[in-house]
């Protein structure tokens, strides 16, 4: 009787079931412990073990759907390596991506500004700001980045900004950060800049492409994997940091129970129903 | 001399020294001279287009005690040994490496090393040179890309040749092909029409194409079945195509009369309007069998979901591989990735398309020798095999 | 001569792209190098193209009083705000802060963006409700794999089993095993394992459409027509 | 409660694309085409300023100017002066699809794309995913003292070439191989159930972000 009412049962209940459960611990956090997986140990390790000081690039590849899971990682890697003093240099591959990155990573120099340190646009970062082209771009960066991109984000002309004095290609560079939301990102990246130049890289990426990129990680040609969301949680938890990945990560927790729960009830309503009729 | 390390330093911070190196002059009156750096070696970066030369020397005896008196190390180059000398990089305290990225291909340059610190600047007592960065005509670290590209070519070419002379290779019928004949009969037998999707992609991606050429073999047997099949379609060129497709193979068939016009509409690229038409199809018409086929993203659960719940055979295909678990689970067959290129492969007869599914057939097999191969000599302790591979 | 002539093209410059990977040689790698900014210049108007195309087809629609035509108005109506605002009034700065450029981006394009993908949210609960059927053991292989995926990947998972071994009583050996680690399993090792295989047999047929594209084989890209 | 009226704008639109889950309405459908349209205009800008205006006005202004060095065909590898008005006709060229009778012109503007890409993507792939792939399932299948660490690498390479069999179309899948194939499919229900896992994952942690915006953005209840 019950069972039969299920299998009726309108999917609307379902949505407002699930919006619930995660509107729910976004007002009241459980506070459930989180215990940093090994591709993440080893994306935050990579970034660790760099010399103090040194210029890293970082391609952010994404657009405001993404932002979720993607935003909150780029903060915490740039948090990451402005206290090892390193200089960052920011890119952009997707359309939507350009503006929302930009914000980012002026509200993560306002932090360290607030607290006295400083940090200055041009000296020791540079978003370049979105290039059209995908793999064409990645290649065009090995033969010079500043002939790539002329101008950066707010239009200051590349060859005369002090932080890329040094810089010509991918050999400036001991490692590169990959924040990927699909094509062109980390697969494209990994194709045509880690096989092609040789630079080391780890990737921060929406959950989706995690199995994908799983095998690249197995072979080395990924130095660590931080998978959406709940990479990103354990990002924070690695630096001491509780950011809104960390704030998210119960309602994940609660929406990923709900899920399973509907699977084994669905199917339970299925082996009854073939009960039944045999 | 004062004046010689406040202008070599100043170049130094110029050219982004740590900034240990610029503090320096403060306490330059306590600390002696540092001891020079020796060896100096320089060699052309191999495998590029003459644009840059390797620089390694031997530290500093005081760097090596880590005493404080070297903080770093300024390479200069010269086009003679007599000068005049431009600053080329500075590198910390306790690296003997670096390599030139600034220089002209065919171009003698000469190279010094000078150790910096506190107390001053000392030159080493000799430069090296002269050094010449060449191009290279050969990568040597593709080589097995090369050999792997070239293998797959050949047998590509070798089989599309064999097909194109009559003598077709053989290609086994996958059993997903079976299930849609299966499907298009149940329906006809239902008397309902059949769905037939696309995918959401326009033309240039290549499942969309092999989403039609399998499109061309099912209207031949609606056609032949004399059942009704509906294709809504998201982009306008796949339209004209699907369309074209579809009235061809009713007039094939001996049919041209029972061609709908209306069975191929345009419906709107954009994701979730199409994905409302469809499974406004699919409600409204009751069509007893959904064929998908080519590329679909995020949709594809709502897609088969909705599809599911009509109760109608459901059979799938798609290379996007985040999208297969929904199809697997919600579809009575699946064709996983490349089994959507076979099936197509299959279906045209292509010579073309044949030839480069027996190619990576072959290649696959080969690829099953390596692997076994190399684990074995892995497994004794033989790595020659795997570095061969190794392309960075 | 007018499909003749592009193929020739595709074909030399997919040739020297190929010859560059192989060839650093100056000869080689310029051409390339040219190439490839010719076509991220090219790529960008083909977005342009994108757009005017979009203009088109929906002031078509307007005008032919299309079913839906007044939303096709809103869209061409947004279209053509943006637009003028972009190239004509902020002109370069239109990424700059206190734009009314960035205005529309930071609210119009960016909430609608990210909530269209947030839907998919709802729809997966209710997918996994009324069509994910175990009818085969390989449908239970995928099912077992994906709840432990699913539990294992987030917090709640170890906390409740540890919840429920806690209770149990269960022998100390066992209280080490976590649902995490097993997740971790399944990625590294047989989930890895068929990934790699879909990996080479998709780059297999890269690499085979590549071939047909420079050979001039495949060429439904040219479009219909003589 | 936030008093930017941008934000009131953005929670408001938020809604409207919620209330699909309800059904199809027209609050929906306006934010939909909007999106469309100002997605639309908004990628043309960009194109035009990021790409347009910087890699191709500017460098041909400039080597035209007459100020550089060497004049306007003093070409080296990455400054292309004179040479980028080829990349511009090309470029216009693609404007041709927009009319029926000289569209075939459009088909030089894609040869170069094609061409590029086809290229780029046919070595890229035969490295990044063909060779070393393969290079790194070369490993040891018995490691000395790790009895663990020689099972998962046995059963990962029993795995892989099982999978790599089912993608085999030479010959029927009995005896022997539909052995393996079958292995193989087990391997591939394993991976989709993985997949299945992280897309519902990816998909929850996007509604996760757009209920912090409304309510912390929009509702300032954080």
């Amino acid at each position: 009787m019950a069972l039969e009412r299920l299998e009726r049962l309108d999917r609307r209940w379902l949505f407002l079931v699930l919006g619930l459960l995660v509107l729910g611990p976004l007002l009241w956090p459980l506070n459930l412990p989180i215990e940093p997986s090994r591709p993440s140990r080893q994306f935050n390790d990579a970034i660790a073990s760099l010399p103090e000081g040194c210029t890293v690039l970082m391609s952010c590849d994404y657009d405001p759907a993404s932002r979720p899971e993607l935003v909150p990682m780029t903060k915490t890697a740039l948090r990451q390596l402005w206290r090892k003093h390193c200089k960052v240099v920011v890119t952009v591959l997707w359309n939507g991506g350009p503006a929302i990155v930009d914000q980012t990573i002026e509200e993560t120099a306002d932090e360290f500004r607030a607290r006295g340190e400083k940090l200055v646009d041009g000296v020791d970062y540079v978003n370049l700001g979105y290039k059209a082209g995908n793999e064409a771009v990645m290649v065009l960066m090995g033969q010079g980045i500043k002939s790539t991109f002329p101008l950066d984000q707010h239009r200051h002309d590349t060859s005369t900004l002090p932080i890329l004095r040094n810089v010509t290609n991918y050999s400036s560079f001991p490692l590169l950060v990959n924040i990927s939301a699909g094509y062109p990102g980390t697969k494209e990246w990994v194709q045509q800049v880690n096989s092609r130049f040789h630079l080391p890289m780890i990737s921060g990426c929406t959950a989706v492409s995690v199995p994908e990129y799983y095998p690249y990680l197995q072979a080395g040609q990924l130095r660590g994997l931080l998978a959406g969301m709940a990479g990103a949680a354990e990002y924070e938890q690695l630096q001491g940091e509780r950011g809104l990945a960390t704030h998210g990560m119960d309602a994940q927790s609660l929406a990923h129970l709900f899920v399973a729960l509907c699977i084994l009830l669905g199917n339970v309503v299925l082996w009854s129903r073939r009960g039944g009729r045999a | 001399m004062g004046a010689c390390v406040v202008a070599v330093l100043a170049a130094a911070v110029l050219s982004g020294v740590p900034p240990a190196l610029a503090a320096a002059p403060a306490v330059a009156d306590s600390v002696p001279a540092p001891q020079p750096a020796s060896g100096l070696l320089f060699s052309d970066v191999p495998n590029d287009a003459g644009r840059a030369i390797d620089l390694h020397w031997a530290l500093s005896p005081d760097d090596s005690v880590r005493n404080g008196r070297v903080v770093g190390y300024r390479l200069e180059r010269a086009p003679s040994p007599a000068g005049p000398w431009a600053p080329v990089d500075s590198v910390g305290a306790g690296t003997s490496t670096t390599t030139d990225g600034s220089v002209e291909r065919n171009t003698p340059y000469f190279y010094r090393v000078s150790a910096c610190g506190p107390g001053g600047v000392t030159p080493s007592g000799a430069c090296a040179g002269p050094a010449i960065a060449r191009s290279s005509w050969f990568n040597t670290t593709r080589a097995s890309v090369l050999a792997f590209t070239v293998l797959f070519f050949l047998l590509v070419l070798y089989y599309m040749f064999l097909a194109q002379t009559g003598r077709k290779p053989f290609v086994r019928r996958l059993a997903g092909i079976d299930a849609i004949e299966e499907a298009i009969g149940r329906a006809t037998e239902m008397g309902r029409p059949v769905l037939y999707v696309p995918g959401i992609q326009d033309i240039d991606d290549i499942q969309t194409v092999a989403g039609l050429v399998i499109l061309e073999s099912v209207a031949r047997m609606t056609a032949r079945y004399g059942t009704p099949i509906r294709v809504p379609v998201a982009y306008p060129i796949p339209f004209t195509i699907a369309q074209e497709v579809v009235r061809s193979a009713y007039l094939q068939g001996g049919v041209p009369d029972a061609y709908d016009p209306n069975s191929v509409s345009f419906v709107s690229p954009e994701q979730f309007a199409y994905v409302a038409a469809v499974t406004g199809i699919m409600l409204r018409d009751r069509p007893a069998a959904h064929v998908f086929m080519g590329s679909f993203y995020g949709e594809s659960l709502m897609l088969a979901e909705t599809g599911f719940e009509t109760g109608a055979i459901q059979i799938a295909g798609t290379a996007n591989v985040p999208q297969l678990p929904f199809f697997v689970v919600a579809c009575d067959y699946t064709l996983i990735g490349e089994e959507l290129f076979a099936a197509s492969a299959y279906l045209s007869g292509d010579a073309r398309l044949i030839g480069g599914l027996k190619g990576a057939d072959v290649l696959k097999v080969a690829i099953v020798a390596v692997v076994i191969v190399g684990c074995v000599l892995e497994t004794l302790g033989h790595h020659g095999l795997t570095v061969w591979m190794q392309t960075q | 001569m007018r499909r003749e002539i592009p193929l020739l093209l595709t074909a030399v410059i997919g040739g020297i792209m190929i010859a560059s990977f192989f060839v650093p040689h100056e000869w080689a790698s310029v051409p390339a190098d040219y190439l490839q900014q010719c076509a991220v210049i090219v790529v960008a108007f083909g977005y342009v193209l994108g757009g005017a195309n979009v203009f088109r087809v929906n002031l078509d629609a307007i005008f032919k009083r299309h079913r839906d035509w007044p939303y096709k108005l809103v869209l061409v109506a947004g279209l053509l705000v943006t637009l003028i605002l972009g190239l004509f009034v902020d002109r370069a700065r239109f990424q700059d802060p206190g734009t009314p450029s960035l205005w529309i981006y930071d609210h119009l394009y960016v909430p609608m963006n990210a909530t269209m993908f947030a839907l998919l949210a709802f729809f997966i609960a209710s997918a996994a409700f009324r069509a994910f059927r175990i009818r085969s053991a390989e449908a239970a292989l995928l099912a077992v794999a994906a709840l432990i995926v699913m539990l294992g990947r987030v917090p709640a998972g170890d906390a409740m089993l540890r919840a429920i071994v806690d209770h149990a009583g269960v022998p100390h050996a066992i209280r080490a095993w976590r649902i995490s680690d097993l997740q971790q399993w399944i990625m590294d090792v047989p989930q890895n394992a068929a990934k790699r295989a879909i990996l080479i047999g998709a780059a297999m047929g890269v690499m085979a459409t590549g071939l047909r594209v420079i050979l001039g084989i495949e060429r439904a890209y040219l479009g219909g027509g003589d | 409660m936030s008093h930017d009226f941008g934000v009131w704008v953005g929670a408001l639109l938020t809604l409207f694309i919620f209330s699909f889950l309800y059904k199809d309405n027209p609050l929906y459908k306006f934010a939909e085409h909007l999106f469309v349209g100002v997605s639309a205009g908004y990628y043309i800008v960009l194109n035009y300023w990021t790409v347009i205006d910087t890699n191709l006005i500017g460098p041909l202004a400039a080597a035209f100017s007459g100020k550089l060095p060497g004049g306007p065909w003093h070409v080296q590898q990455g400054d292309y002066r004179g040479l980028l008005v080829i990349p511009g006709l090309l470029g216009a060229l693609l404007f041709t699809r927009l009319f029926r009778r000289i569209d075939w012109l459009s088909r030089f503007s894609l040869a170069l794309i094609i061409g590029v890409y086809a290229g780029l993507k046919t070595t890229g792939f035969a490295q990044g995913d063909l060779v070393a792939q393969v290079q790194a399932s070369l490993q040891p299948l018995w490691i000395p003292g790790h009895p663990g660490a020689s099972l998962n690498a046995i059963l990962f390479t029993i795995g892989l070439l099982a999978s790599l069999l089912f993608f085999f179309y030479s010959r029927e899948h009995r005896g022997a191989l539909g052995g393996a194939t079958r292995i193989g499919v087990w391997f591939l229900m394993i991976s989709f159930g993985a997949g299945y896992g992280y897309t519902v994952m990816s998909r929850v942690s996007l509604l996760i972000g757009r209920f912090q915006y409304l309510l912390g953005d929009w509702l300032r209840l954080r």
